[in-house]
């Protein structure tokens, strides 16, 4: 009766990737919604230089703080720079910080925990140990403390997203990761006599992809939270570099009743991107295992 | 928990010894005032910034062992008294915002699995997901603004939240008229994350065995919601206010620089861009202990509403 | 759009204008008693020790607690040489025996918080404290009092300050608002570290409490030695590090008045929403902001490179400009603008980088740049991690230099590792930096530009400067002061190791209600409160 | 061979069936800790899994290997595959004792014991391409080097185990349960092996599947002359493949025997309230049986009981089962019992 | 006797991704009071889903009953209102599951699961459902009753807990158990015991029994009629003596013949159903087992079999039901 009993099948989750894919279309409209806010991010990073219609980065002071007309749709900011413009480019700081950041880390993790899970014992308990004292300080905290040591920037920011991701991930994957240890096709692969570099790279790390992609994509809409965060504090990415977070840092916040395009948009901006990527892990979550939970 | 708040400890320490830079250059050189090179290396010493890192370190834990946290490296004042003045505030703003969390997340939560894929689903997950997605400081800021403006429209005369603490024993209704709003712009995150969790942990309870054997008895849905599947559905929500709670400690920091709390997690800004690591390596480890004890606590109420762990 | 803004700079204009009529017209009305005045302050306090302190963060709220020797005019702040007693008595006394003796007469009957006697002892064991403080004890600036030899009081109500040799910087110095005068008892019985966490003054205010983070309250000293004031009740300084905040408190009349200042947008903003009820004061401020090169780093060891720096930089557009988003206004010389000896405007206009051709300027920048092959180099540019002014006008001076073919990038720091930056690790190309003095003292101040001061971070050398500052400090007459500030000037601007961006502008946009508070060239003056009183 | 035959001197050898004993194992303990403690673990408790079992594998026979849930008949199938390792006791092949070798060491051996999982669903790595499946082990030891003739014999075995040479580009998802079987089966036969575990290899699977499986399993042991261990709880199943059968119980061996001569004859009172309830699928034979239901259940193989682990549940049980442990002693040529009592 | 349940072309279907699975197709059988009927088949062959679909019990999404009439005691199952089908559960007719680890509630204890049934449906105080609850665990061989009811399932064995859903399910004492699977996941010994317990009590109560399993043992031993599903449909019914030694359905005919036998000696080769079950979403036109039937012709692909008479009571849907038994001799 398995196969009625439960809706989900082991055999849906196996599916090649394009047929999940239209699946998810098909049965999840909010997550298609994000995947479309995704694709346009996507879209906006690659061909920024084409569609927007300014330099993001230079002043135009005789267009300073202009409200939204019919040559800066979204109006400008204190330095007379088209905020449409800047948001279109602050797609590509979000995104490349986002993904950097959720990628590096979320990777991190992944072999951390498959490694701690498959070799279990001291180093085990050593990792979970270093995995408890991370992620015992709040997100924020670490990445102040991460940007403090390095210096703000565009790059140290990433560092400083990227380094609590690590145990997040690590912890999620590693609970999967000893599930699948048990699984008997990683004993098929024993009694084979494989080395542990194929048992975890070819056996196990691929059966991981699950909970490795949906930690991925939460862990950019995340990043980009963050790195707003950080911005917002003044110890994010810096001008003239445009950043979302940065947009509304500042300026923004004290011109907000005279100029209130200035913080509005950006902050639209962020929302309707994480809440994008949000949909879209949650329907790759409905779609790949709905029985992960999100920490 | 001690080898983690060791190793928190271990990490903290060095973690801002590595930060270039130290209180003194800010607080003698930072206004653009003519200062004398003397006068800085003096204020080192003072402070015990000259000593090897090791002594520092040393200091720094048996610190512990006679309950001397250390003096601000800022006001000079004790850090157990400069976090005493602020505690209060993040905590009552932090318990405010559980409250609003809880208050909306369960019932909503509740609704949106039970009514799965109908429009009022899909509303409060919409809700919810823009709560996780709206950066907290940027709706502080929207509320903030909303109030000044919409108070001056409707009233004639701006009115905003006050930003000077009482606390609540003193002047509540001061008290709330000032802490409510970080509270609903923080709630409405931890609402959202709660609502999810409820939402995606009763669908996986009403899917269980077990509730269909509470249909088979013939008990109405109402029963089986609050009796049967509701309690087991509170242990993930529960585990996941729980370390919302633990970051809310720590995440206040954005909120209270947009409603000018005088909590923690200004103090925390505040001691980072100071460099004032005797303050600041107590409030990270404040922090990570209210995780722990949050986890501890959490455990406790775990082991009481599962029976499995009570005996187990 | 544009009429938009054009109508916003009428209505601000006209507030302003409606405004500051409004202030002169009541500064003759009688002076009403009573009430507490709320204001916000930017910074935190450290310790309430004046002598060792050196932000506004502490000056705000502690100094109306305390008495000085003397202070500038709180009618006439604007004057920086309009000095009046406070404790001491009659004028401020000019120098006797060549300009190195100058007796002060204290007044009798003045008393401390704590009811003990104030007299010229107190006094003595201040500016004992401050000039000649004991190995080990912090005094922050011990060193403007170099000039001072000794101080003697050869009664309780007189004190003698003796100069190892006469100088102008001598009567500023001692006006500076952190002398606070502390008593004698307090500092014998309780060591020089007692004032750090106590407070004990003869100021308009009697403390009432601190609480850390968040306010301090005051209430009226009924003994105050000026008579008739103060007129407040008390007063309440609340902590608010974001401008933000402290906009929206006094637009939500949280707090009547902010005390440093804030950029003409905000002005605007508060005056289009409340109309009469914000009156608007504004003043040059004695704060520069500028801009290092570091010379021991290449390019920047090429004059040309930093001279085109500073040819690239439009001072006059942005004066009209970047004035409205940023604390910045005036284009100014390395002297305070509005004081005697700051260069004129045509002066001015001769210096590299102030010429009103802007186009001209830039292709002279550029082909100095190919000149020194560093046409289009990329550069760090070190910046404070602070929005006002320093965000802003670095963002704006990224923007200046790409204009010429350079690419800054911009490295924003918090202040303890900005500062490392500049005094310690010298890891920078270009660097923010900045002057920022209490009393407009410009001999003292401009020491800034010598390659040899402790606060000059380019790495530069130029004896000639020192040779020039070294006639600066003998000259005697103020026409011969201004001819010889001209060559220092000239000859600092030619070595260009720190090049002056834009002066700040002080614009105190506060409730109308507040009366008697007139805004002074310095954040850090005029901060005593006891004219103050609120027209409610 | 002359080693191993010394060794199972100790033990009277039942060669009735097939050839010479090729594995021994002599005293087998698995006992797996429970542990408490963040970062120095405390053992506090031994779960024994495996508490001192001996039995000889013969070449070419069938041996079953009956029990409940728990009993550790899956245990012992794990240690001899060594992927436990085990905590006392002997498992001698080839001459050589496993429990002795290193991972390397062991290599060689691995080609020649393989194994077949109860779950055809989790036993295959749901990435993998059948193809790849099957190839990989022959590529790791290197068996076959040239691409080209390892997709052959890839093809071969998927025929040999019944299925069609295309499912070769099939994931595991696109295949039935008993398709997932064979092909764990063709991998188990990949390298070529003497010895194949059957871990509970047809319980998953539908009576029609099974009977398939079963089929297939005894034409391969004809065609290469394999060695089967057969782990399951199925009576039937195992009567029907097995040469001789042996019955655990609680971590130990209650009884051996031939497989006609165990089921005609049970002589241990478990063995006994097994067979008694297992119902036949025939309502007249049924009608006719006496249901003697055993009383009782299984304990906690963390503290099992002293002396006769069965003692609790025993319908002949004396006072002195519940102090001594009964020897595992043969009862007629080739049929072994631990009990006092028969 | 009368017909306790009469269900009357009964189809559900699951509406899934991959498409609209026809899990019970058409179905329809008996029970008359105190019988035990069981139903017999293979993985996915729709017998829990019948099960199921008595009481209603279907989770929407994404199975629905689409058709068909199921009477019990004289009223519709399937017109009832969602209040009124209530009033059946439980009350008359009960259910014991496959999975007694997670049938009962974790974080419920024993009592309230037990003593909340009664409450609710016979309208028992507290202190009667406390009493009933004892005679109940006594009367299903648990000890300690007492101490029981205070305890979580986590503290019992698996087969004290199905013990502890018999009691559950005898608890309003219904007119008719439907176990579906109900050993499945225990131990042969165990098995034993509760099958036993089972038939005692309902015997002893007067119970009807559906018992639904793919274990042929158990049919052989416990059930009175049994009815063998393939593919969502009924292919044959009869009493078990008619099913077991005359079958007449080639399905009925080769699962018995891939059945090893403990009683009868080793060595004779099984002879299985080739090919594999079909795939629910994408069935052919025709008889479902056609593809793995020895003894099928053109017609089989051509029209679905309905069920006919092979004697009293016994029916078998197959076009060539009147033939088999020659073949079956021929094969």
């Amino acid at each position: 009766m398995a196969a009625i009993d439960q809706t989900i099948d082991i055999g849906d989750l196996q599916k090649p990737w394009y047929a999940r894919l239209f699946e998810m279309v098909r049965h999840q409209p909010l997550g298609s919604a994000g995947a479309l806010v995704v694709l346009l991010m996507v879209l906006a990073t690659i061909f920024a230089n084409f569609i927007s219609p300014y330099d993001p980065e230079a002043a135009s002071w005789k267009h300073q703080l202009s409200p939204p007309d019919a040559n800066f749709w979204l109006g400008t900011d204190a330095f007379g720079r088209d905020i449409l413009t800047r948001i279109i480019f602050g797609a590509r700081t979000a995104l490349f910080v986002g993904f950097t950041a959720a990628f590096v880390g979320a990777t991190s993790g992944l072999v951390l925990g498959v490694a701690s899970a498959y070799f279990g014992g001291r180093f085990d308990i050593i990792v979970q140990r270093l995995v408890d004292i991370v992620m015992a300080f709040p997100l924020i905290v670490l990445a102040l403390a991460v940007v403090a040591t390095l210096g703000a920037g565009t790059v140290n920011v990433i560092i400083a997203i990227t380094i609590p991701f690590i145990p997040q991930c690590a912890r999620v994957v590693r609970s999967s990761a000893l599930a699948i240890r048990e699984i008997p096709y990683v004993d098929a692969a024993r009694a084979l006599g494989f080395g542990h570099f194929r048992i975890i790279m070819r056996h196990m790390v691929p059966n991981v992809m699950a909970p490795y992609l949906i930690m991925l994509t939460t862990f950019v809409g995340q990043a980009i939270l963050l790195e707003a965060s950080l911005s917002y504090l003044g110890m994010g990415v810096q001008e003239p570099t445009p950043a979302w977070g940065l947009m509304l840092q500042g300026g923004a916040e004290e011109f907000a009743e005279s100029a209130p395009w200035v913080p509005i948009f950006p902050g639209l901006a962020i929302t309707l991107a994480v809440f994008g990527f949000n949909l879209f892990g949650d329907a790759l979550r409905d779609v790949l295992d709905p029985r992960l939970r999100s920490r | 928990m001690l080898p983690t708040l060791v190793g928190a400890a271990i990490l903290v320490f060095f973690l801002l010894r590595a930060i270039p830079g130290d209180v003194c250059e800010v607080r003698l050189a930072g206004s653009g005032l003519y200062v004398d090179e003397a006068e800085i290396e003096l204020c080192r010493e003072k402070l015990g910034l000259a000593k090897p890192l090791i002594a520092q370190f040393f200091d720094f834990i048996t610190g512990y062992f006679t309950w001397d946290l250390g003096d601000s490296m800022w006001t000079g004042k004790p850090v157990t008294e400069e976090i005493g003045i602020r505690f209060p505030l993040s905590l009552q703003v932090a318990i405010m915002a559980t409250v609003v969390a809880v208050v909306f997340a369960i019932p909503l939560g509740a609704i949106s699995a039970i009514k799965q894929d109908t429009w009022i689903d899909y509303a409060v997950r919409t809700f919810s997901i823009a709560g996780i997605a709206m950066p907290s400081f940027w709706l502080g800021i929207l509320i903030i603004l909303g109030l000044l403006i919409g108070t001056q429209h409707f009233f004639g005369t701006p009115w905003m939240p006050p930003i000077d603490y009482v606390p609540l024993y003193e002047d509540p209704l001061r008290n709330l008229s000032q802490l409510i709003w970080p509270a609903v712009a923080t709630g409405y995150r931890y609402s959202a994350v709660a609502t999810r969790m409820t939402r995606s942990a009763l669908l996986e309870v009403l899917r269980e065995d077990y509730i269909r054997t509470a249909r088979a008895k013939g008990m109405i849905e109402k029963i089986i919601i609050n009796r049967h599947a509701l309690k087991n559905s509170m242990l993930p929500v529960l585990t996941i206010i729980g370390i919302e709670f633990a970051f809310l400690m720590g995440g206040l920091v954005v909120t209270e620089q947009v409603f000018n709390l005088n909590g923690i997690g200004k103090l925390f800004v505040e001691s980072v861009q100071a460099q004032d690591f005797a303050m600041t390596q107590q409030l990270v480890m404040l922090v990570v202990l209210i995780a722990l004890l949050t986890n501890f606590v959490v455990d406790l109420i775990y082991a009481w509403l599962d029976p499995r762990i009570r005996y187990g | 759009m544009k009429k938009s803004i054009f109508k916003m700079f009428v209505m601000a204009t006209a507030g302003l204008v409606f405004a500051l009529t409004g202030v002169l017209s009541a500064s003759a009305a009688t002076p009403k008693r009573g009430g507490i005045l709320n204001f916000v302050v930017g910074s935190k306090i450290p310790s309430y020790d004046g002598h060792i302190e050196s932000t506004f963060g502490m000056i705000h709220p502690i100094r109306p607690f305390y008495s000085l020797l003397f202070r500038v005019n709180p009618d006439n702040p604007a004057d920086p040489t309009d000095f009046l007693c406070d404790v001491c008595e009659g004028s401020v006394p000019a120098g006797a025996k060549g300009g190195t003796e100058y007796t002060f007469k204290i007044r009798k009957g003045l008393q401390f918080h704590n009811g003990a006697p104030l007299n010229a002892h107190d006094v003595k064991a201040t500016f004992d404290k401050i000039v000649f403080p004991p190995e080990g004890v912090p005094s922050n600036r011990k060193a403007m009092f170099r000039m001072v030899d000794s101080i003697v009081v050869p009664d309780d109500h007189t004190i003698v300050f003796t100069l190892k040799f006469p100088s102008g910087a001598f009567i500023p110095a001692m006006g500076m608002p952190f002398n606070f005068i502390y008593s004698k008892k307090d500092l014998d019985d309780n060591g020089y570290d007692w004032h750090k966490k106590n407070i004990n003054g003869s100021g308009a205010f009697i403390f009432v409490e601190h609480v850390a983070g968040s306010h301090v309250s005051g209430k009226r000293n009924p003994n105050y030695h000026h008579e008739g004031k103060p007129y407040l009740d008390g007063f309440k300084a609340i902590s608010a590090p974001k401008m933000s905040i402290r906009l929206q408190a006094i637009r939500g009349d949280r707090a009547a008045i902010e005390f440093r200042g804030f950029p003409p947008k905000a002005r605007d903003d508060l005056v289009n929403a409340l109309g009469d009820k914000i009156t608007v004061q504004e003043s040059d401020w004695n704060c520069a902001l500028m801009f290092t090169a570091n010379v021991r780093r290449k390019p920047f060891d090429d004059p040309r490179v930093r001279r085109a720096l500073t040819l690239a930089v439009d001072r006059y557009e942005a004066s009209q400009y970047l004035a409205n988003i940023a604390i910045v206004k005036t284009v100014g010389g390395i002297v305070f603008p509005s004081h005697p000896l700051a260069a004129t405007a045509a002066e001015l206009e001769a210096m590299p980088g102030f010429s009103k051709d802007i186009e001209a300027s830039r292709a002279e920048a550029r082909a100095l740049l190919k000149e020194a092959g560093a046409d289009g180099i990329e550069f760090d540019f070190n910046n404070r991690g602070v929005d006002q002014p320093y965000k802003v006008v670095g963002t704006w001076l990224v923007d200046q230099w790409r204009q010429v073919g350079l690419k800054p990038i911009q490295r924003v720091q918090p202040s303890p590792q900005f500062y490392a930056t500049l005094r310690k690790k010298h890891d920078f190309d270009v660097s923010v930096d900045f002057n920022c003095q209490s009393i407009v003292n410009p001999i003292a101040d401009v020491t800034k530009f010598l390659c040899s001061a402790g606060n000059h971070y380019s790495g530069c050398e130029n004896p000639k400067l020192d040779e020039i500052y070294g006639r600066l400090l003998r000259a005697e007459s103020q026409d011969q002061q201004r001819v010889i500030m001209r060559e220092f000037e000239s000859e600092a601007f030619d070595t260009g190791g720190t090049a002056l961006t834009l002066w700040w502008y002080k614009i105190n946009p506060h409730r109308s209600y507040v009366k008697g508070w007139k805004i002074a060239p310095s954040h850090y003056l005029n901060q005593s409160l006891d004219q103050i009183w609120l027209d409610k | 061979m002359t080693d191993t035959q010394q060794t199972s001197s100790a033990l009277p050898a039942d060669r009735s069936v097939a050839g010479d004993s090729f594995l021994q194992i002599r005293n087998l303990k698995m006992h797996f800790p429970v542990t408490e403690g963040a970062i120095v673990q405390r053992v506090i408790a031994q779960v024994k899994a495996v508490d001192g079992i001996s039995f000889d594998l013969l070449k070419g026979e069938t041996l079953g290997l009956v029990g409940e849930s728990g009993c550790g008949k899956t245990t012992v199938g794990r240690c001899i595959l060594q992927l436990e390792r085990v905590t006392e006791g002997e498992i001698v092949f080839d001459g050589q004792d496993l429990t002795q070798l290193t991972q390397k060491e062991l290599v060689p051996v691995r080609e020649k014991i393989q194994v077949i999982f109860q779950d055809p669903y989790s036993s295959l790595n749901p990435r993998m391409k059948i193809g790849d499946m099957l190839e990989e082990p022959m590529k790791v030891h290197g068996i076959i080097t040239d691409a080209a003739k390892r997709k052959e014999r890839m093809r071969e075995l998927l025929s040999v185990c019944g299925l069609d040479p295309k499912f070769a580009d099939r994931y595991p998802h696109e295949m039935s349960g008993g398709q997932r079987q064979r092909v764990g089966i063709a991998r188990a036969l990949a390298l070529d092996p003497e010895f194949i575990i059957c871990d509970e290899a047809v319980s998953a699977l539908d009576v029609s599947i099974q009977a398939q499986v079963i089929n297939l399993l005894e034409d391969l042991r004809e065609k290469f002359d394999l060695t089967y261990l057969f782990i399951a709880h199925d009576l039937s199943v195992v009567r029907h493949i097995s040469n001789r059968v042996a019955v655990m119980y609680l971590g130990n061996l209650v009884e051996l025997a031939d497989g006609d001569e165990l089921f005609n004859n049970p002589t241990h009172p478990y063995t006994r309230a097994l067979l008694d309830a297992v119902p036949i699928p025939d309502p007249v034979v049924e009608e006719d049986r006496e249901h003697k239901v055993i009383k009782g259940e299984v304990p906690s193989p963390m503290n099992p009981p002293s002396g006769c682990v069965f003692h609790p549940r025993c319908p002949l049980a004396v006072d002195s089962c519940r102090t001594s442990v009964p020897e595992f002693r043969e009862l007629t040529s080739g049929h072994r019992v631990a009990c006092t009592e028969v | 006797m009368a017909k306790l349940l009469e269900v009357k072309n009964l189809t559900t279907q699951f509406f899934t991704s991959a498409g609209t699975v026809q899990a019970v197709d058409d179905v329809s059988f008996d029970v008359d009071e105190g019988e035990t009927v069981a139903v017999v088949g293979e993985s996915g062959c729709g017998k829990s889903v019948s099960a199921l679909s008595i009481l209603r019990l279907i989770p929407w999404p994404p199975g629905k009953i689409v058709g068909g009439s199921i009477h019990f005691a004289g009223r519709d199952l399937l017109a009832l209102s969602d209040n009124e089908i209530r009033t059946v559960r439980g009350r008359e007719i009960s259910m014991v599951f496959q999975e007694p680890m997670t049938s009962l509630n974790p974080v419920l204890s024993i009592g309230l699961q037990l003593t909340e049934t009664m409450e609710h449906h016979l309208g028992f105080s507290n202190d009667q459902a406390h009493q009933r609850a004892v005679e109940l665990l006594t009367m299903v061989g648990i000890s300690e009753p007492e101490r029981r009811l205070s305890q979580y399932p986590h503290h019992l064995s698996g087969g004290m807990r199905q013990r502890v859903m018999i009691a559950l399910a005898l608890s309003c004492e219904p007119k008719l158990i439907i176990a579906d699977e109900p050993t499945t996941a225990l131990d042969v010994t165990i098995q034993a015991q509760i099958l036993e317990l089972m038939k005692d009590l309902t015997k002893q109560m007067g119970v009807a029994l559906i018992v639904i399993t793919h274990n042929l043992g158990v049919v052989a031993r416990y059930a009175d009629r049994v009815n063998v599903m393939y593919a969502g449909k009924m292919i044959e019914m009869g009493n078990a003596r008619q099913i077991y030694h005359d079958p007449h359905h080639p399905y009925t005919l080769g699962l018995l013949a891939s059945v090893p036998r403990m009683d009868q000696p080793r060595g004779n080769r099984l002879i299985p159903i080739e090919g594999q079950p079909p795939d629910l979403t994408h069935l052919d036109t025709g008889c479902a087992f056609r593809p793995r039937c020895r003894f099928a012709v053109d017609q089989c692909a051509v029209e679905i079999p309905s069920l006919q008479a092979v004697e009293d009571e016994h029916t078998a849907a197959c076009w060539r039901v009147s033939e088999i038994s020659e073949l079956k001799v021929a094969s």
